[in-house]
């Protein structure tokens, strides 16, 4: 936090001095383990080992909230007698299939009976306990490397601050996200923190770090391929309205997704959206599995895709799998890089490593490149959304230079274009283009479109065309336009609430009036459940929300994520739906059944309960577990992670290799490599080495290192440093683990190897997200070699670990080895992933069936 | 009698007449020293900001004033009045100005034609037309109505990713142009 | 130190990674250690002239002058190429600074040089006899300053083994400034084949280096840790070959009015060691400063 | 001028440098290390306001001081971020007293196979701005001066480049830049102080360990955060630069450092170097007379 964010952790270090016990679970010793109260270094891709121990210890110990997890959670529900726990399944729950590797949910879904003594053999809380009782202290000396004394000193503490009185909150970054098991992590984590009652309570929550200025706004509106605004899904191969919506809850307040639908659809066509059509919900379209940028990528090699559009990102250093990243952006017709600085990903054809391999041949690259400048932030209005979930806004200072244009403009007047040569067209295929709104005012000598228009547009109007302040105004029946129904109040009143800026000594401590949180400008989600059952505070120290009864109201430091004058003895009528259908005492409203999932019976891939597999490649084997990685991570055809217990691999790619980000740099790099006043404070790739690893390999303080994975060689300089700690790992002796930061490329004042041309491509099977944290390597003493050998040298590695000599797919192979387990929307019946372990209580995401959260690097 | 002026502003004479007999202080100031004052007071205009590189979002000021004859971002610091930041920032975004105004920045659109060895330069309202043409030429190409029977109405030929500095605006009229086109495939650093 | 013999786990409690504490001088050779030996010269040479006007030597006031002159003006060449901004020399007499020794040896030099300058200007074209001699008595003044002055100019700084002199270094730069004048007196002297007045230059000589090996000594014999730069490294080797020099130099000069060559080499010696000298304190100082021992050691050691 | 305007304490600075009494209050910085997280942001801001030049890319080279690229104070450098990483004895980091409350105390880290656990620091070093400045004192220019805050700058439009300031700083601090051939090093950002503004660096650090203020304030401020920390079983934290009855009368920048001053490359215990100058200037008058009185016997009596 201190490494990644900083000016966020100085409530760390007020908190700190105020009492708090800051610990710091990371296989690094960063600049937040040096002023922690203790930092406890484990084993990258343990995670689910060490958090589900802590879980076994809470149950064990009867730590938990009992009144909290009884009342908030799905604690008391039934299993079904033919449901199979992977306790017992070696790893497996019920429902596995071998061949398609994916999940059949129909024996997770609870029975409908509910035992609230939390006694039965079958309900949720006592399967909870039996699948974690495995998770043992000395299983997380084993696995993690974690010393028992030290974990339970740990998990005390953790216990001794939660509850009534006092809060834990846990943060985390992509350190737990980038894992083929990441969504699980966020899952044990969620289940943790809920059986504490450390969810929907100040100082709670689990905070998810977000990396960039609008990586969560980019969830919430996403450019995303399974979502729509507002985490609705998209619609799937052959869909109807009704079928879509059918997926979606009834109960909870999802049980209004008619009227977030249709809004957004009446946001998007104006006019031409009817009930008639459907309200054009057929313009929308279809997904079938997964598209996301991994998919893509191997498509472009496929030759499937054609074109490219790089709006400010910069896959070429940034994603997992360099190499073959650039070899899909030499495969394409046409790319379009918009940015503010050259970037790797506009020059592969010109300086690119395998140019300098000879693996490509400039002359030979048919890509057609076009560099738009971009404009920065300062350059434009609009608004970024925190990891808060607060959206605050920026406004323009000044044009940008030259021909550089903001994003916003750029796609305005790209549409205007598009529009234009397609408006005499009768073709239907057009017709979505041709009816969109897209006639925003614009400004200047630029003609700059309105950011504040397509803001009004996204909050919302009402049938008068008065801007909407509440998304409970939503319609379903064409009256109301939303483009995104969580954001329905930001531009309440006319006024664009993320402009505000009332000063911090000027208000209270929740700071209501400094920028706009979605939804309701809420901050801190599901904070019901900061309330006892009866609507008291579970104590003074703790008190949030709590209910009037006087004034038959719910009040308190925040906005009441609940609606405001649902009493807490309310109980719903048999057949209500939407939030109707909650009672008083439900503090989980996005919840279909309005409680917290401590077991999640649809909408995960890969179970309703974490369990731990090793990474894909781990220099050990799964100790917990018969079955060894995840069954259900996406991996795709030629480019299968290496395992170590595979004859050979272990004394090829002996140590586990991580990667991660220096406070000096951001990213890619290009926001910071090509800066002087950043490049010169961490001017070269390093890699950090414990002195143990460096005298077992000759390796020399600032002097340089080759790495070597099955997909790359790269070279750095060393940074020997006892913050690295080899780990002691029962059986197996010691673990030594290679660090890189990730910032550097071929462009800006400094450069070096790309560290992201190492990792596989794994993804989680929830969220396609790439498993960057833990792979295996080996590192020796000396520069790489150049030009073709050092493919020869990768080439050779792999020889002798008994892979194959070939390792990227060139066009035409690249072909998957099977589907990827289904898509966060594959299944027709799914449910929302709700509750605590899609969204965190102060920060994240409201249980949407689009799945759970996305994390970037 | 009246002192001539370069004798009273001779440091000297200030020494032997004044309290600063050392030289070290109020006797030897200069004229620089004088005039010293902060060159945000200078600023044309001040507008309020937010940090462009991690998701904190801390709160920032932005300084306009005239530089060789143009406006120019002359500062960028931290809004004190922000409860997320308090006016703090870190290597980052206290490097924001120099993210504006460094010489690295293009401010040209550029253009490489297919199997060619070099950029050449081109006008952006060409770049733009041409880039709207290739999208349709692709989209007609690539066109999927179903799959498997099932109606899908889209193409897989074009694909997006955005990055993570990108506005919720600009998110949202992205998403909405390239799905109403029919494209899919429209992703952003949020999955990396 | 090349990077490859830092070890980042080796903690150093005694100083950040043998980094320098303080910056190593930006004075740099030959400037500084010319400029001390010019300036030294210049002074004793204004005053020798003045002593030999006033006991009847006109060679030797003639001499006495175009030298002081002469190496006034090369020594503040010097100086002033040692500036960052040499344009700005004159900014040196903004201010008058009892606590800068440069500031007060900015006024000594400058007046100096006037003064010497109308004084050999007089000697040389024989004009205006009275106020030649006239600023020949004023620069009688300000050449035992200009000479002795170079002493605190390098003590008053943090630099360890400058600092830590401040008795030493004045009397090692006035016998340098004896030696120096004597030299010149001797090599006048042999190169004119006028040996009417050498007996001065060969008293100057031996009480010159009397002054000025006294002070090497003193220096070479104390045993505090920031005196070791003068006695091991390239300093203290500088230092022992300048005190041979000196001496032999000294001793050779009685035999000047018998062998010009002696007178010479005993010019060349003498000179030589007061220059070799000056680059001996100049090293010195520059390893006190580069080597963290000398600030941590010294300092952990104050009560 | 007063009897201490070279050595001792000294109540005010200002004053002593020819300002009227009415002059602000004295200014400084307290850098307590303990809460820095060497982000560098003290760095980069400083540079952003002042304008330093950007490096040389070419001569970017990773230090191999673990995260310490900048590796010094200098013309460039107005402020920099020390990285010391060591091996300290193993503290118990989560223990409980008798009512059970937990104790911590700092960070102790994870231990090795021989019990130690690592300890990394980080400090924050910047400009003094001594009660007695030596490269003040020694400026022959008066390009260096005090200012009304009690802070010491140099003036750009005076200073020739001589670098006797770069040889009198006790604490390695002023440098010369070689293109522009002047002296450079921390203003306090003497600029925003006239606008009212605090200096970029004390406005920008995330976690407060870089605060400006009024110098007896901080030095107040300083003290309750040192005996926390003692109480908290932390004894080696100690001030640095605090004392007015140092051998600089007291900085007008000082910290609180958990380790000896010398382990973040700064001198143990400095003394301004003009404590001695008038027993300098003596012994110089001496080496005077001597050169005088060498001449004289030299030249006594007639010529032969």
């Amino acid at each position: 936090m201190a490494e990644c964010h900083p000016v966020a952790f100085q409530w760390v270090v007020q908190a700190k001095q105020r009492g708090a016990t800051v610990l710091h679970v990371d296989p690094r010793f960063t600049r937040t383990s040096a002023l922690a109260s203790a930092h406890v270094p484990t084993r990258a891709g343990g995670d689910i080992v060490f958090l589900g121990a802590l879980i076994n210890y809470v149950l064990a110990g009867g730590h938990e909230f009992r009144e909290y997890v009884t009342a908030y959670t799905n604690a008391a529900d039934m299993l079904p007698a033919d449901f199979v726990d992977a306790e017992d399944g070696d790893g497996l729950f019920s429902g596995y299939d071998q061949e398609t590797r994916t999940y059949d949910n129909a024996t997770w879904q609870p029975t409908g009976e509910r035992d609230l003594t939390l006694s039965h053999p079958r309900c949720v809380f006592q399967v909870l306990k039996r699948h974690f009782a495995r998770y043992t202290p000395e299983l997380v000396d084993e696995v993690c490397g974690i010393a028992p004394a030290d974990f339970e000193r740990i998990a005390s503490t953790l216990v001794a601050c939660s509850g009534r009185e006092k809060t834990t909150a846990w943060v985390y970054a992509v350190g737990w996200t980038q894992h083929s098991t990441g969504v699980q992590h966020i899952r044990t984590a969620s289940i943790l923190q809920t059986l504490l009652g450390n969810m929907g309570r100040p100082g709670g929550g689990i905070m998810a770090l977000r990396g960039h200025a609008n990586i969560q706004g980019a969830t919430d509106i996403p450019t995303l391929f399974h979502l729509l605004g507002g985490y609705l899904p998209m619609p799937a191969a052959g869909e109807s309205m009704e079928a879509y919506l059918r997926r979606i809850p009834d109960t909870g307040f999802w049980g209004n997704k008619r009227a977030y639908l249709v809004s957004m659809l009446k946001a998007w066509f104006g006019d031409a959206a009817s009930a008639a059509n459907d309200y054009c919900f057929g313009y929308l379209p279809r997904i079938t599995g997964d598209h996301g940028t991994y998919r893509t990528t191997l498509d472009m090699i496929d030759g499937k895709v054609k074109g490219y559009f790089l709006l400010g990102e910069n896959p070429a250093v940034g994603s997992a799998g360099g190499r073959l990243q650039r070899l899909a952006l030499a495969n394409l017709d046409w790319l379009v890089v918009k940015d503010l600085a050259m970037i790797e990903s506009a020059t592969f054809w010109q300086k690119g490593p395998e140019i300098e391999s000879g693996e490509l041949v400039t002359e030979r690259i048919g890509t057609e490149v076009f560099f738009l400048p971009a404009a920065a932030h300062v350059e434009k209005d609009g608004s970024f959304t925190n990891t808060q979930r607060l959206l605050q806004w920026h406004e323009k200072a000044l044009d940008p230079p030259g021909d550089a244009r903001s994003d916003l403009s750029f796609i305005y007047h790209l549409g205007r274009k598009i529009r234009a040569k397609l408006a005499s067209s009768s073709d239907p295929r057009d017709r979505p283009v041709l009816d969109l709104t897209w006639d925003y005012p614009v400004e200047g000598e630029q003609e700059e479109p309105s950011a504040v228009a397509v803001l009004a547009e996204i909050n919302g109007h009402a049938a008068d065309g008065s801007p909407l302040s509440a998304f409970t105004q939503l319609a379903g029946d064409g009256s109301t336009s939303c483009g995104s129904w969580i954001h329905a109040g930001v531009f309440a009143g006319g006024v664009n609430q993320s402009a505000r800026r009332k000063p911090d000594a000027e208000q209270s401590w929740v700071a209501l009036e400094w920028g706009w949180a979605w939804p309701a400008n809420r901050r801190i989600l599901y904070n019901r459940a900061s309330a006892d059952p009866q609507g008291r505070p579970w104590s003074e120290a703790k008190a949030y929300i709590w209910w009037d009864a006087d004034a038959g109201e719910w009040t308190g430091h925040d906005v009441p994520d609940i609606e405001k004058t649902k009493p807490p003895s309310f109980r719903p009528q048999p057949g209500a739906r939407a939030q109707a259908a909650l009672s008083g005492a439900d503090a989980f409203i996005m919840q279909a059944d309005g409680k917290a999932a401590l077991f999640v019976p649809s909408g995960l891939a890969d179970g309703p309960l974490p369990v731990h597999f090793e990474p894909a490649e781990s220099p050990l084997r799964n100790r917990v577990y018969g079955q060894d990685t995840s069954p259900v991570s996406v991996q795709y055809r030629d480019r299968l992670p290496v395992r170590a217990q595979v004859a050979g691999h272990a004394a090829t790619y002996p140590y586990v290799v991580t990667t991660y980000r220096l406070t000096e740099h951001h990213t890619a790099g290009s926001m910071s490599r090509t800066l002087g006043r950043l490049a010169e404070l961490q001017p070269e790739l390093f890699c950090e080495v414990s002195p143990g690893l460096a005298a077992e390999r000759g390796l020399a303080n600032g002097g340089w290192a080759t790495i070597i994975t099955a997909r790359a060689a790269i070279e750095a300089r060393v940074l020997v440093t006892r913050r690295n700690r080899p780990l002691r790992i029962p059986g197996e002796g010691v673990i030594h683990q290679v660090g890189l930061p990730y910032h550097w490329g071929s462009e800006g004042i400094v450069t070096g190897d790309s560290v992201n041309d190492l990792l596989p491509v794994v993804l989680d099977p929830n969220v396609y997200i790439q498993e960057s944290k833990v792979a295996t390597c080996d590192i020796r003493p000396g520069r790489r070699p150049r030009g073709p050998a050092r493919l020869e040298l990768v080439r050779q590695y792999r020889e002798q670990a008994g892979l194959g000599a070939e390792w990227e797919p060139q066009q035409g192979d690249a072909g998957p080895d099977a589907e990827p387990a289904a898509g966060p929307d594959a299944e027709p019946d799914a449910e929302p992933a709700a509750g605590p372990d899609a969204g965190p209580a102060q920060t994240g995401h409201p249980a949407a069936p689009g799945g759970t959260e996305h994390h970037d690097q | 009698m009246e002192r001539p002026g370069w004798l009273v502003n001779w440091p000297v004479y200030r020494q032997l007449t004044g309290a600063d007999r050392l030289g070290r202080g109020f006797a030897v100031r200069s004229p620089h020293t004088e005039h010293a004052a902060p060159r945000t007071e200078a600023a044309a205009r001040v507008v309020s900001s937010v940090c462009p590189y991690c998701a904190v979002g801390c709160g920032q000021k932005v300084y306009v004033g005239m530089v060789g004859g143009r406006e120019a971002v002359t500062q960028i610091e931290g809004d004190p009045d922000s409860p997320v930041s308090r006016g703090r920032l870190c290597p980052k975004g206290a490097a924001s100005k120099q993210l504006v105004t460094h010489s690295g920045r293009q401010d040209k659109v550029l253009y490489r034609r297919p199997f060619a060895a070099s950029w050449e330069s081109l006008d952006l309202a060409t770049a733009m037309d041409m880039i709207a043409d290739r999208v349709l030429a692709t989209r007609a190409a690539t066109w999927e109505e179903s799959v498997d029977g099932k109606r899908v109405a889209r193409t897989l030929g074009f694909a997006s990713l955005g990055g993570a500095t990108l506005d919720n605006e600009e998110n949202y009229l992205i998403n909405k142009l390239w799905t109403a086109l029919g494209a899919i495939q429209i992703e952003n650093q949020a999955r990396i | 130190m090349s990077a490859e013999q830092l070890q980042v786990p080796a903690a150093q409690f005694e100083s950040y990674y043998g980094r320098p504490i303080l910056k190593v001088t930006r004075w740099r050779e030959p400037h500084l250690p010319a400029y001390l030996f010019l300036g030294e010269l210049s002074g004793a040479a204004a005053v020798m002239g003045v002593a030999a006007g006033a006991t009847g030597r006109p060679g030797l006031v003639r001499t006495g002058r175009v030298v002081a002159a002469a190496a006034a003006a090369a020594g503040a060449a010097f100086l002033t190429a040692e500036l960052g901004r040499p344009e700005r020399f004159l900014h040196m007499l903004r201010v008058a600074k009892l606590t800068s020794p440069m500031s007060i040896g900015s006024w000594i030099l400058v007046s100096h040089s006037a003064l010497t300058s109308a004084a050999a200007a007089s000697s040389v074209t024989g004009l205006l006899g009275p106020l030649g001699t006239a600023a020949a008595a004023g620069s009688a003044v300000t050449g035992p300053l200009l000479a002795a002055y170079p002493g605190v100019l390098l003590a008053n700084t943090a630099v360890p083994a400058w600092h830590s002199s401040y008795r030493e270094l004045p009397l090692l730069f006035t016998g340098g400034a004896l030696t120096a004048a004597a030299a010149a007196g001797l090599a006048v002297a042999a190169l004119t084949g006028d040996q009417a007045d050498v007996s001065p230059s060969q008293r100057l000589a031996l009480a010159g280096a009397a002054l000025e090996c006294g002070a090497e000594f003193m220096l070479e014999r104390r045993s505090d840790l920031v005196a070791e730069p003068y006695h091991t490294g390239e300093g203290g080797k500088l230092l022992k070959y300048a005190r041979a020099a000196t001496m032999s130099g000294a001793l050779l000069g009685l035999a000047a009015r018998r062998s010009r060559a002696a007178a010479l080499a005993s010019a060349a010696l003498l000179a030589g060691g007061g220059l070799a000298a000056k680059f001996a304190v100049h090293r010195a100082g520059v390893e006190s400063a580069r080597d963290p021992k000398y600030v941590v050691q010294s300092q952990a050691a104050n009560p | 001028m007063t009897s201490n305007s070279l050595y001792g304490p000294l109540e005010d600075v200002s004053g002593d440098a020819g300002y009227v009494a009415g002059h602000p209050e004295r200014v400084g910085f307290f850098t307590d290390t303990s809460v820095c997280i060497g982000c560098k942001a003290c760095e980069v801001a400083c540079k952003e306001w002042n304008g330093l030049p950007d490096p040389d890319a070419d001569l970017l080279k990773l230090t191999g001081m673990s995260y310490d690229n900048t590796a010094e104070l200098g013309s460039n450098a107005w402020r920099h971020v020390a990285f010391i990483e060591q091996a300290v004895p193993q503290v118990s980091v989560l223990s409980r007293d008798g009512a059970g409350q937990l104790i911590i105390s700092a960070s102790a880290g994870d231990t090795d196979d021989s019990g130690q656990a690592t300890r990394w620091l980080m400090a924050s070093d910047v400009c003094k701005h001594c009660t007695h400045a030596g490269c003040l004192d020694v400026c022959p220019t008066g390009a260096l001066v005090r200012t009304e805050f009690g802070t010491v700058i140099v003036q750009p439009d005076v200073c020739n480049g001589c670098a006797y300031c770069v040889s009198a700083c006790p604490f390695g601090v002023i440098d010369r830049r070689e293109d522009d051939g002047r002296a450079w090093k921390c203003t306090m950002c003497y600029d925003r102080l006239r606008g009212g503004l605090e200096p970029a660096c004390a406005k920008a650090c995330p976690t407060d360990s870089i605060q400006f203020g009024r110098l007896d304030e901080l030095r107040v401020t300083a003290q309750a955060r040192l005996a926390e920390l003692h109480e908290a079983g932390i004894t080696q934290a100690r001030l640095y630069g605090a004392d007015p009855e140092d051998g600089i009368g007291g900085a007008g920048a000082f910290f609180l450092l958990l380790d000896e001053p010398q382990v973040y490359g700064l001198p143990p215990d400095p003394v301004v170097t003009t404590r001695d100058l008038p027993a300098m200037w003596r012994w110089a008058g001496l080496a005077a007379g001597a050169l005088a009185a060498g001449v004289a016997v030299a030249f006594a009596g007639r010529r032969a």
